[in-house]
């Protein structure tokens, strides 16, 4: 039993308030419903479904060829681990043999797009703080160099449909895989150089050192998936949990935190998952061998076997499953996705109570959620 | 102020007086809007105004360091009346307006009278002496060592009531432990 | 009062210390001064495209002869999952071939995934690398035969960019009947030479061989039911 | 974790001279057009009509050349800061845009050197939008109300930048750097009113953490410059200019004037003329070592006032990393989320204009004002041998300008120069921390604001009140 005290009354009027859908921070259209207190939070709704297309209905009423060029679009930051989901469920159906160069290109695309994925985050998550003129652009930088790369390959600079059933589109010139080398000797200075002037800055840590605590109890009850995850200290990564392609073949880390998880862990989590995407990048151009790129003709008939699979890669969000039942026809016959970024923004409304105003982008930037994802 | 004053003579009109009027002009209005309005916040903002013309009055008296001071001071603590006016009540009053019961209104009535008549009868007491010694140049140190010297005490006792009102101010604004409000409110 | 002192001697290292990073910070950022920009000055100056760009689509000719490549197999007009694609072809009563008569591209629709220029069996259908198609109005982005031909020479340069093996010359005897609609020269050329021989392909646009080129010889004006409304994107 | 204390460096320096040297001519040239503008107009205004005036024959032209004199530097002021803030603006966008690795804006004139004149021309042509629910009043009256205070704040600095000007004499107030504080302590109940009468929440929201903001820096910042105000023992910003004039040792930042003996003393032993080094030494310090630990305390004090004053002068003016108030991503704008064309123009002149002020109180107050920086016995320009030759070759030409026209005024003129090259050096700062720092949370910022500034000031001024009794000052 607590001493009941006479407090004076001091009741604040709260204040409902939209965040969004049009808001300069929250990633798309996002709204949040929120009961202010003062500066404080009481509450949060999120609202979906803006952003609404109805890919899975999309993809029963295209054909498999068509439906690969479309589902970029889903996580438009990391379009490589979509395609690769949907080959990934297609193969296990078909029991297609993808052949060992694919694979490695796969892998190497893939954390090539890892890393610029949450090069994005990083420029972005730095404006949630309000550095907004300097820093951010520097990570774009580097993003657009591994954009360019992807544009040379694929032909386009974000919805590559690289990843195809059976392989991937294209073989890449010899000297694209100097570029990428040359890009992974010197991306790790640059790492380097934003970590000098971001991780120990005193305002830095004060915004997130202990915000938005995640335990392992809350994330694991809310399915949150990927670096937000393995901030809270879970080592779940799917690359090493229930390894696929040539993954363990690769000697790489998984940055794990055995500590509290606050907002500050999760932006540790990615910049070390950065580094360690360079060395796997680094091991696969040293053992990426010759031959075939493509074991199933890509054309407008392209037709998968009747049966039902599911396949999920570690995206830079989480795990992005995909569910496929194809009854033998050049369509699917039913699809569904897991998307990381709807299990992770359902665990903002607890991490925002009782936060004050300025925490939401703090929490919320730190997520990494990415709206058409949420949406699909 | 040499200029001021030759340009008064050449002109031939007393340049004070018309200041003084044009600054009357600006603080009486004021001064009504802060009474009448329904908004208070916007009363906030028009007591700022009044401040600022007696601020000015105290310019044309040659009291800077008075003037200066009431336009710190008072500004910012208007502000702060304003911000606490605007968390404690309803920004948007005007809308709705309260009725004022009758009796209320007859003992209001009868404060304000007599508060009118007393300000107005200490206004027109005659012994209100003009002084002829010209403003000193240096009277920030002569507010100073008056400050020190003639008026320690009053001063003093003017900062603990001052400290005692912060402490005061401190303790009813401390926030107390979260769990414990809620677990109170939980009970009941 | 040890603890007074111990305390206030962490807070002056603490607040040594985050004045050292802001300082590490600054100094790294203002470094950046001496490096060049990133930017590319870009109405003054082209950027550099990768040759497999997927840009605007155009029509490529043969580029010794001049004729059109396009054998109206309508492959393109079927896979376009934005139904941007319209062919007009006629069978010739003569030659009973596919003689092409409009080819028009709503560019406001296509999303540039660039599945036509996979499936084309001729290389007739390519993304450029132009990407310049800004317009005041909608139906000025609808690009027809006439516009979407290229001329010899961007067909050459495209040819030996993108790496597609040059159409065989073909020296048919051209019994041109004149094509009414497109003033196009190269259509009218294009009609007695439709070569449904696929070329050597390379790795991933091989040639048709499903379901999909049969009914390429069926002359259907458009709607082919397999897929659905353009996507929203 | 790995971060090791090393600054990590720039590994290409390939050379980006071609964009600093655009940056360069870009300021230097701007520079020069907003300083003859103005010292256009104050000459015009201040000597030229008077001159005029004063051959005329009629019976009011006395009084007219005093009302243009009295006319002078609110004329000043009002050519001054327009174009002030454009070039503010153009200097902040390629700054950024240098440390960013970017061109900067480089469409509209030379290299860009028109583009936020443009930008002015635009925002003026915009529509004024007045929202629904807006109290109209007082959203018209919130920009005036903040922009106001900054041309009256801006003007007893005048006279301590100019070396004392005998143009800018009208307004050397003996109260001079409270008055420029009173002035400053206006501008947020602008932005309190602005954000209360846009009828919008997120604008209500950046008024009140303006106003919260504003009140508890508002202590910080006067209390650095108070102390500065005890050491100098004068609240008139010309004095305090005119005492710190004779090289680094004796500004404000290095305590305060405690080593000025030393300055004195060092110029003895290097004339080796007049008093030798220790009476020097003894009649500034007279308590030995006593003394000279109080002048290394004060110096130390005085360069922590320094960094409180520009923390406090940041928070003040709502730079980052203390834009709370119109934090982006937060509250959208902020404060003046609902303005557009007109007034948003007025607000945003007033943000620069602020920023500028407060660098020139710091010019001012800490870094010796038009002072050069070499001390005078280290000053080649000092020694007669070198300053004489110089002076007669030149003579011929300045004479007409000096003597003739009074076009220029060589101690104004050098003092002039340092200032602004000062004043911009520390904008220049400000950008660069603008390109670093993320912003403060309102809580921390409270916190950082009563918990660490305010207890350090504060000691700082019992240190200084108690040091300041073992030296010697300004003798």
């Amino acid at each position: 039993m607590t001493i009941q005290t006479k407090l004076p009354e001091f009741k604040t009027d709260e204040m409902v308030i939209n965040l969004g859908p049009q808001h300069p921070a929250t990633h798309g259209v996002l709204r949040l419903i929120l009961t202010l207190d003062g500066e404080v939070v009481k509450h949060t709704e999120p609202v979906l479904g803006h952003l609404h297309r109805a890919q899975e209905w999309q993809g029963q009423n295209r054909t498999w060829f068509q439906y690969q060029a479309l589902i970029d679009r889903v996580d438009y930051l990391s379009g490589m681990f979509t395609s690769w989901a949907l080959s990934r469920a297609a193969e296990v159906i078909d029991g297609t043999e993808v052949p060992r160069r694919a694979e490695f290109l796969r892998v190497l695309c893939a954390e090539l797009n890892r890393i610029s994925s949450h090069l994005l985050w990083l420029g972005t998550y730095l404006i949630d703080l309000g550095a907004l003129y300097g820093f951010p652009f520097y990570p774009f930088i580097e993003r657009e160099k591994i954009l360019t790369f992807f544009e040379e390959i694929s032909g386009q600079r974000m919805m590559y449909n690289y990843i195809r059933i059976g392989g991937v589109q294209r073989d890449p010139k010899a000297e694209w895989f100097k570029k990428v080398e040359e890009f992974t000797k010197d991306f790790p200075k640059r790492v380097d150089e934003w970590e000098a002037i971001v991780t120990e800055n005193p305002i830095f840590l004060n915004r997130t050192k202990g915000i938005g605590v995640l335990t392992k109890e809350v994330a694991q009850a809310y399915g949150v998936t990927g670096p937000t995850l393995r901030a809270s200290g879970i080592d779940f990564d799917l690359r090493r949990f229930k390894p696929y392609s040539v993954y363990p073949e690769l000697k790489f880390d998984v940055p794990v935190y055995n500590k509290d998880g606050d907002t500050w862990d999760r932006y540790m989590a990615r910049i070390q998952e950065m580094r360690q995407s360079i060395e796997i990048i680094k091991q696969v151009l040293d053992m990426i061998p010759e031959g075939e790129i493509m074991s199933k003709k890509q054309n407008a008939g392209l037709r998968i076997k009747a049966g039902e699979g599911f396949a999920a890669v570690e995206s830079p969000r989480g795990i992005l499953g995909c569910y496929i039942t194809s009854n033998g026809s050049d369509k699917p016959y039913r699809f569904r996705w897991r998307n990381p970024s709807f299990s992770n923004l359902s665990v903002l409304p607890p991490l925002l109570e009782e936060r004050p105003i300025s925490d939401i982008m703090a929490i919320f930037g730190s997520l990494d959620i990415i709206l058409p994802d949420v949406d699909r | 102020m040499e200029q001021f004053e030759l340009l008064t003579n050449w002109a031939q009109v007393n340049v004070e007086a018309f200041v003084l009027y044009a600054l009357a002009i600006i603080a009486i209005p004021c001064a009504f809007c802060v009474l009448f309005d329904r908004a208070i916040i916007r009363s906030g903002f028009f007591l700022i105004g009044v401040f600022g013309a007696v601020c000015g009055l105290f310019l044309i008296l040659q009291a800077q360091f008075l003037a200066l001071a009431q336009l710190m001071i008072y500004t910012v603590g208007i502000t702060l009346v304003v911000v606490i006016a605007l968390m404690l009540t309803n920004p948007r009053l005007e809308k709705e307006g309260v009725a004022v019961e009758g009796r209320e209104r007859f003992s209001g009535l009868v404060i304000a009278t007599v508060f009118f008549l007393t300000i107005y009868c200490a206004l027109r007491s005659e012994s209100w002496p003009l002084s002829s010694l010209r403003m000193n140049p240096e009277n920030v140190k002569q507010i100073g060592a008056a400050l020190i010297t003639t008026y320690a005490l009053p001063f003093e006792f003017a900062s603990v009531l001052l400290l005692a009102a912060l402490m005061g101010a401190i303790l009813l604004a401390k926030a107390e432990p979260k769990n414990d409000v809620s677990k109170i409110a939980g009970e009941n | 009062m040890f603890n007074l002192i111990g305390s206030a001697i962490n807070g002056v290292k603490h607040a040594l210390g985050g004045l050292y990073q802001v300082k590490r910070g600054l100094e790294t950022v203002a470094m950046h001064t001496w490096r060049e920009p990133t930017t590319e000055a870009y109405p003054d100056k082209a950027p550099e495209l990768p040759p497999h760009f997927r840009g605007r689509l155009a029509l490529t000719v043969n580029p010794e002869t001049g004729e059109n490549l396009c054998i109206s197999c309508r492959q393109c007009e079927r896979v376009c999952p934005d139904k941007c694609i319209e062919i007009t072809a006629n069978k010739s009563t003569e030659t009973n071939k596919l003689e092409l008569i409009d080819f028009k591209i709503d560019h406001g629709l296509c999303m540039f995934c660039g599945l036509c220029t996979e499936v084309c069996p001729t290389y007739c259908i390519i993304n450029t690398n132009d990407f310049e198609m800004a317009d005041y109005t909608r139906s000025s982005l609808i690009y027809d035969l006439k516009k979407l031909t290229l001329t010899q020479e961007e067909s050459a340069y495209y040819f030996a960019a993108k790496e597609m093996p040059l159409p065989k010359p073909k020296p048919a005897k051209p019994a041109a009947p004149a094509a009414g609609a497109a003033a196009a020269k190269p259509a009218a050329e294009a009609k007695p030479t439709a070569t449904v021989s696929p070329k050597p392909a390379p790795e991933s646009a091989k040639a048709p061989e499903t379901t999909a080129d049969k009914p390429a010889k069926e002359v259907e004006k458009k709607e082919s039911p397999s897929t659905d409304t353009p996507s929203v994107n | 974790m790995k971060i090791d204390g090393t600054v990590v460096r720039g590994d290409h320096f390939s050379g980006n001279i071609a964009e600093i040297r655009k940056f360069a001519v870009m300021s230097l040239s701007w520079l020069t057009v907003i300083f003859v503008a103005v010292w256009g107009v104050c000459w015009a205004l201040g000597i030229f009509i008077p001159m005029c005036l004063a051959n005329s024959s009629f019976d009011f032209a006395a009084i007219l050349s005093e009302v243009c004199k009295a006319l002078t530097p609110i004329a000043a002021v009002l050519v001054f800061i327009p174009i002030n803030a454009m070039f503010m603006v153009l200097m902040e966008r390629r700054a950024l845009a240098l440390f960013t690795r970017r061109n900067g804006p480089n469409r509209v004139g030379p290299d860009g050197a028109l583009q936020t004149a443009a930008d002015a021309v635009k925002l003026l042509l915009k529509e004024d939008i007045t929202p629904t629910g807006a109290d109209a009043l007082m959203f018209t009256l919130a920009p005036i109300i903040f922009f106001a205070p900054s041309i009256f704040g801006a003007l007893p600095l005048l006279a301590a930048v100019t070396n004392n000007h005998k143009l800018f004499q009208i307004v050397d107030l003996p109260t001079g750097i409270f008055y420029v504080l009173a002035a400053s302590s206006v501008p947020v109940v602008g932005i309190v009113m602005g954000g209360w009468a846009s009828n919008n929440k997120y604008s209500l929201m950046g008024g009140l953490r303006s106003a919260a903001q504003a009140i508890s820096y508002e202590i910080p910042l006067v209390l650095s410059l108070v102390t500065i105000c005890l050491l100098a023992g004068t609240l008139d910003v010309v004095s305090i200019a005119y005492q710190q004039s004779g090289g680094l040792l004796n500004w404000n930042i290095l305590g305060g004037g405690a080593l000025i003996g030393l300055n004195k003393a060092i110029a003895a032993l290097v004339s080796s003329s007049g008093a030798p080094f220790a009476e020097v030494m003894n009649a500034y310090y007279p308590y030995g070592w006593l003394s000279f630990v109080g002048a290394a305390v004060l110096c130390m004090c005085t360069v922590i006032l320094f960094g409180v004053y520009l923390i406090g002068a940041c928070a003040e003016i709502n730079r980052i990393p203390f834009d709370l108030p119109e934090a982006e991503s937060e509250l959208v704008s902020g404060y003046n989320t609902e303005y557009s064309g007109i007034k948003f123009a007025i607000f945003f002149l007033a943000e620069f204009t602020n920023l500028f002020i407060v660098s020139t109180i710091a010019v001012v107050m800490f870094l010796g004002s038009g002072d050069c920086p070499l001390p005078t016995w280290l000053n080649p320009l000092s020694y007669p041998a070198v300053y004489e030759p110089l002076a007669k070759a030149l003579s011929p030409v300045l004479s007409v300008l000096i003597n003739d026209l009074h076009l220029i005024n060589p101690p104004t003129f050098w003092a002039a120069l340092w200032v602004i090259f000062k004043t911009y050096s520390l904008i220049f700062f400000a950008i660069l921390v603008r390109g670093t720092l993320p912003r403060f949370r309102i809580d921390q910022l409270m916190d950082f604001g009563w918990k660490r500034l305010i207890p350090i000031t504060l000691v700082i001024f019992v240190l200084v009140a108690f040091a300041r009794g073992v030296i010697n000052f300004h003798v």
